[in-house]
């Protein structure tokens, strides 16, 4: 049975500086409020796993809290580049960001073979292109029946996945609907998992296109109201469309980033 | 209607336009953010009303009413036939062979229609740090074919690419095969000066189209190879009123909210 | 999109002498409608796929529809032995059955390895077990990444998938709800695919626990109410456990056992 | 409560109360049709309300209020917290390691608690064709511990298997590690005699407890080995009145339509 924490205590316990943090949510249900109090907490020397490194992941990385990124996608959706991550990669600012990149198939791959107990994952991707020969994370395999040559991928085992659903109840059972991504795939591939919810329900009763995880599968969920914006949660709020344009300002500029972050992530109280 | 010649457009309106020609109904077209999900979108509206749009997000047969931001507004999981998860999107139906057309955009395109969309630049310093890879090398390899979308300059169709992400005709005839790639790869570059197809021989891209009021020897100028044109050129027959006019309300709609 | 054809017509159409033919359907689902056209169309030399071959498999097998049975378990669930597979098997009667066998995960992931278009699958099974040596159906696979030793299976694409679902609508989107066993691998893994529907309804609404098939990924739809019966279809009508009791002394002898199928499938007009 | 040994019982209901008693609450527990589905039920109700029931139609956290036929009764369904696919509750739920205890029956059983559930007699034209593997095999490897139910006798407790199934510790002490078989494996037998437990050094099944009544000479005489039996033997406690009576009231309702 999950347990119900605050988000501070949740965050204090289940990441730690150098670990391997999954942050899923495919342009939904991105677990924005869990990622401002990791870095309200300072965690250094994360290894953050992301299909689509966003803008969460550009805090996160500008913020100092990031050692290397395992990702597929890293930009603003819609909206072009991540500035944070760029000066990270093109400048090493506020420190280098070591890579280990991927297709989106590939690294959902990867943590379908972690949520499996498998060591690898089979697919047919990478042939012919640079991106098989980044790092020793694409492999070949050949097919025992037909002879044919595919390309195997690591399993991805987070030491802890966060991600972020609608609604829990009170023995931390979670129900999440809408696009799900790969969240059900990085939360089991994952030692630990920490599950940030829009609100803890008595009964969650039936949704059309809901997927329940079980408590018992899950270490932590915390109540984390708006959670997920400016990124959205069906059935309670839309995408903050403008927030992720102006973003682009924001960004683009260490000073601004830095003074927006203070002002709205390190000392939220300040905002109401 | 009006005469097409007669209407303005811009070049990015232009390219939209012929793009989304290609999709015909009935087909599946995986799509990416941006002017492929314009392109399909104007499809569906306009002469492909079961175009079947299937985005990464796992929205298979979303019909927005609106254009998303994203490929996972919510808009396109309200409106879909089935919303699944990202293994299943990848796995089962792109790589299960059930996608007849994938739409993509790149930072650079070479003469065999490779693609990068990583790094301008060296890997390890690049000048310019793209995105990455995105589900393009998988759309690349798995749908049936590809159309390429992109802007038309010496930066961006290049004799050698900074970095391959997503392989067109890899080093030339036969290579998709020795691959393992099982569509047959990239038939169309649609530009924003006119149209490129594959030399069914070498795999070589050849100037097929220009859009109205481009000449040939601009579209070389753009391109950072020799490239071919071929013997029988046409021009592209220009956007139509009703096209744009769905164009145009489109794009009026892009990320708003419901 | 899928065509809607009646049944006997959609059978006629999809269904060949010598096909491999997946029925699926975990339990509840079961495809009898179907499997009884195909006895009445008197199809032979069929291999027929079926993770847990029960009694439409029993009917199929005594009628002499079936050549080869891939298979994971072979029993009339919570009453005991399949009567009709058991005289193939050991007796060769009416012909001699020939046996692909698996376990539940391995044929799963055959179907999964067909669905996405991978030559094999790779799994923790067989190792240890008698069964990884009853045929060329099972090798073995290293590691690429940690030298471990894992069991590959390989990818089973049938002729032909034909599975029950509680409803479609006019554009042949399926839609399927309760236990889903592995219908929509088998549909998707299948050159060609049957999908019987309890009703043809203009709009489906969503519902909590439902999947959608795509019509344009289903090749025909056929309406068949009580398609499922006596297994169940969740909404529609409950599993006649009783039947399955009946069967087991229905079958028992190959006498009783044809002139039931004679009476009940052969001549169904005879019954109203 | 009334005293345990004035009860009576039959074999059946000693082998199921005694196997729920291994079921403690908060465990998930992967159950099988049948005796399995009735002990893991009788647990819940009895003294684990919060154990986890996942059966291999992909029903997790099933709480039936009545007693399925099949692993797939709609009242699996309906009071489950989650309903998968067959392919996901074998590979993340079972593979990923996420099982606390399988439980398995079997036709026939080695001193080394491998299991056969396939043919007796030669494979190839056997005297007695069985149901086959099901979900057993990866039961058997997956789960952190396996408990195995069955009837005793000469013919199920055997010698030599006429078909491994199932491994339980193989050939021996490391060879669960050699096969890859991430679960310790069977941790304990439940038949109609008694209890049997691997010997920690040699993975040799051992007697250990009778049920009241059973003399450790007729459960050798009931094994198709030199049976060993523990210096210590128990006898295991009879099923109390509160177990019998959730028992019964449960097996009348079994396979009962809603």
């Amino acid at each position: 049975m999950a347990e119900i924490l605050g988000l501070a205590e949740a965050v204090a316990e289940l990441v730690h500086d150098g670990d391997c943090v999954a942050l899923e949510g495919f342009t939904h249900l991105i677990p924005f409020a869990a990622g401002h109090e990791v870095i309200r907490q300072a965690r250094r020397d994360l290894t953050v796993a992301r299909l689509t490194p966003d803008l969460i992941s550009d805090q996160l990385i500008g913020m100092g809290c990031v050692a290397r990124l395992v990702f597929s996608w890293g930009g603003n959706p819609g909206v072009g580049s991540l500035h944070r991550f760029r000066d990270a990669v093109e400048h090493g600012w506020p420190a280098p960001l070591a890579l280990e990149e991927h297709s989106h198939a590939g690294l959902t791959n990867r943590y379908v073979a972690g949520a499996s107990g498998l060591p690898f994952a089979v697919l047919r991707a990478y042939a012919g292109t640079d991106l098989a020969r980044l790092s020793g994370q694409v492999a070949e395999v050949t097919c025992p029946f037909t002879g044919e040559r595919l390309a195997a991928v690591p399993a991805l085992n987070p030491d802890v996945a966060i991600v972020h659903a609608q609604r829990a109840d009170g023995e931390g059972n979670v129900q999440l609907w809408g696009i799900s991504g790969v969240q059900k795939e990085a939360v089991l591939a994952a030692r630990r998992s920490l599950v940030t919810v829009e609100e803890v329900v008595d009964e969650l009763t039936p949704r059309p296109g809901a997927l329940v995880l079980p408590g018992w599968a899950v270490t932590a969920v915390a109540v984390a109201p708006g959670g997920a914006y400016p990124s959205y949660a069906a059935g309670y709020y839309d995408r903050d469309n403008a927030f992720y344009q102006e973003w682009d300002l924001v960004s683009k500029a260490r000073e601004t980033f830095l003074a927006w972050m203070r002002e709205h992530v390190l000392e939220p109280s300040a905002v109401a | 209607m009006s005469v097409a010649s007669e209407l303005e457009f811009t070049t990015s309106e232009v390219m939209t336009v012929v793009a989304s020609r290609e999709l015909r109904d009935g087909m599946t077209c995986f799509v990416g953010i941006g002017l492929p999900s314009t392109a399909a979108n104007l499809a569906r509206l306009h002469h492909a009303p079961r175009l079947v749009l299937v985005y990464e997000s796992g929205t298979i047969g979303a019909k927005p009413r609106r254009l998303p931001l994203s490929i996972g507004d919510g808009e396109l999981a309200e409106t879909a036939d089935a919303v699944v998860g990202v293994p299943e999107i990848f796995n089962y139906w792109l790589q299960g062979g059930h996608i007849d057309v994938g739409m993509l955009g790149a930072a650079q395109i070479d003469r065999l229609a490779n693609l990068n969309s990583t790094v301008i630049g060296s890997y390890d310093s690049p000048r310019v740090r793209l995105p990455g890879a995105g589900g393009a090398p998988e759309i690349a390899g798995s749908s049936r074919s590809v159309i390429v979308v992109m802007r038309q300059s010496r930066r961006s169709f290049v004799e050698r690419l900074d970095f391959v992400t997503s392989v067109g005709f890899g080093e030339g005839p036969g290579d998709r095969a020795r691959l393992g790639l099982r569509g047959r790869g990239p038939v169309l570059v649609v530009t924003d000066l006119g149209l490129l197809r594959p030399d069914p021989e070498t795999c070589e891209l050849v100037l097929t189209h220009v859009h109205p009021g481009v000449s040939p020897e601009q579209v070389r100028e753009a391109t950072g190879w020799d490239l071919r044109v071929a013997d029988d050129l046409e021009t592209t027959a220009a956007p139509t009123a009703a096209e744009l006019k769905i164009l145009r309300s489109l794009e009026a709609t892009k990320g708003a909210d419901g």
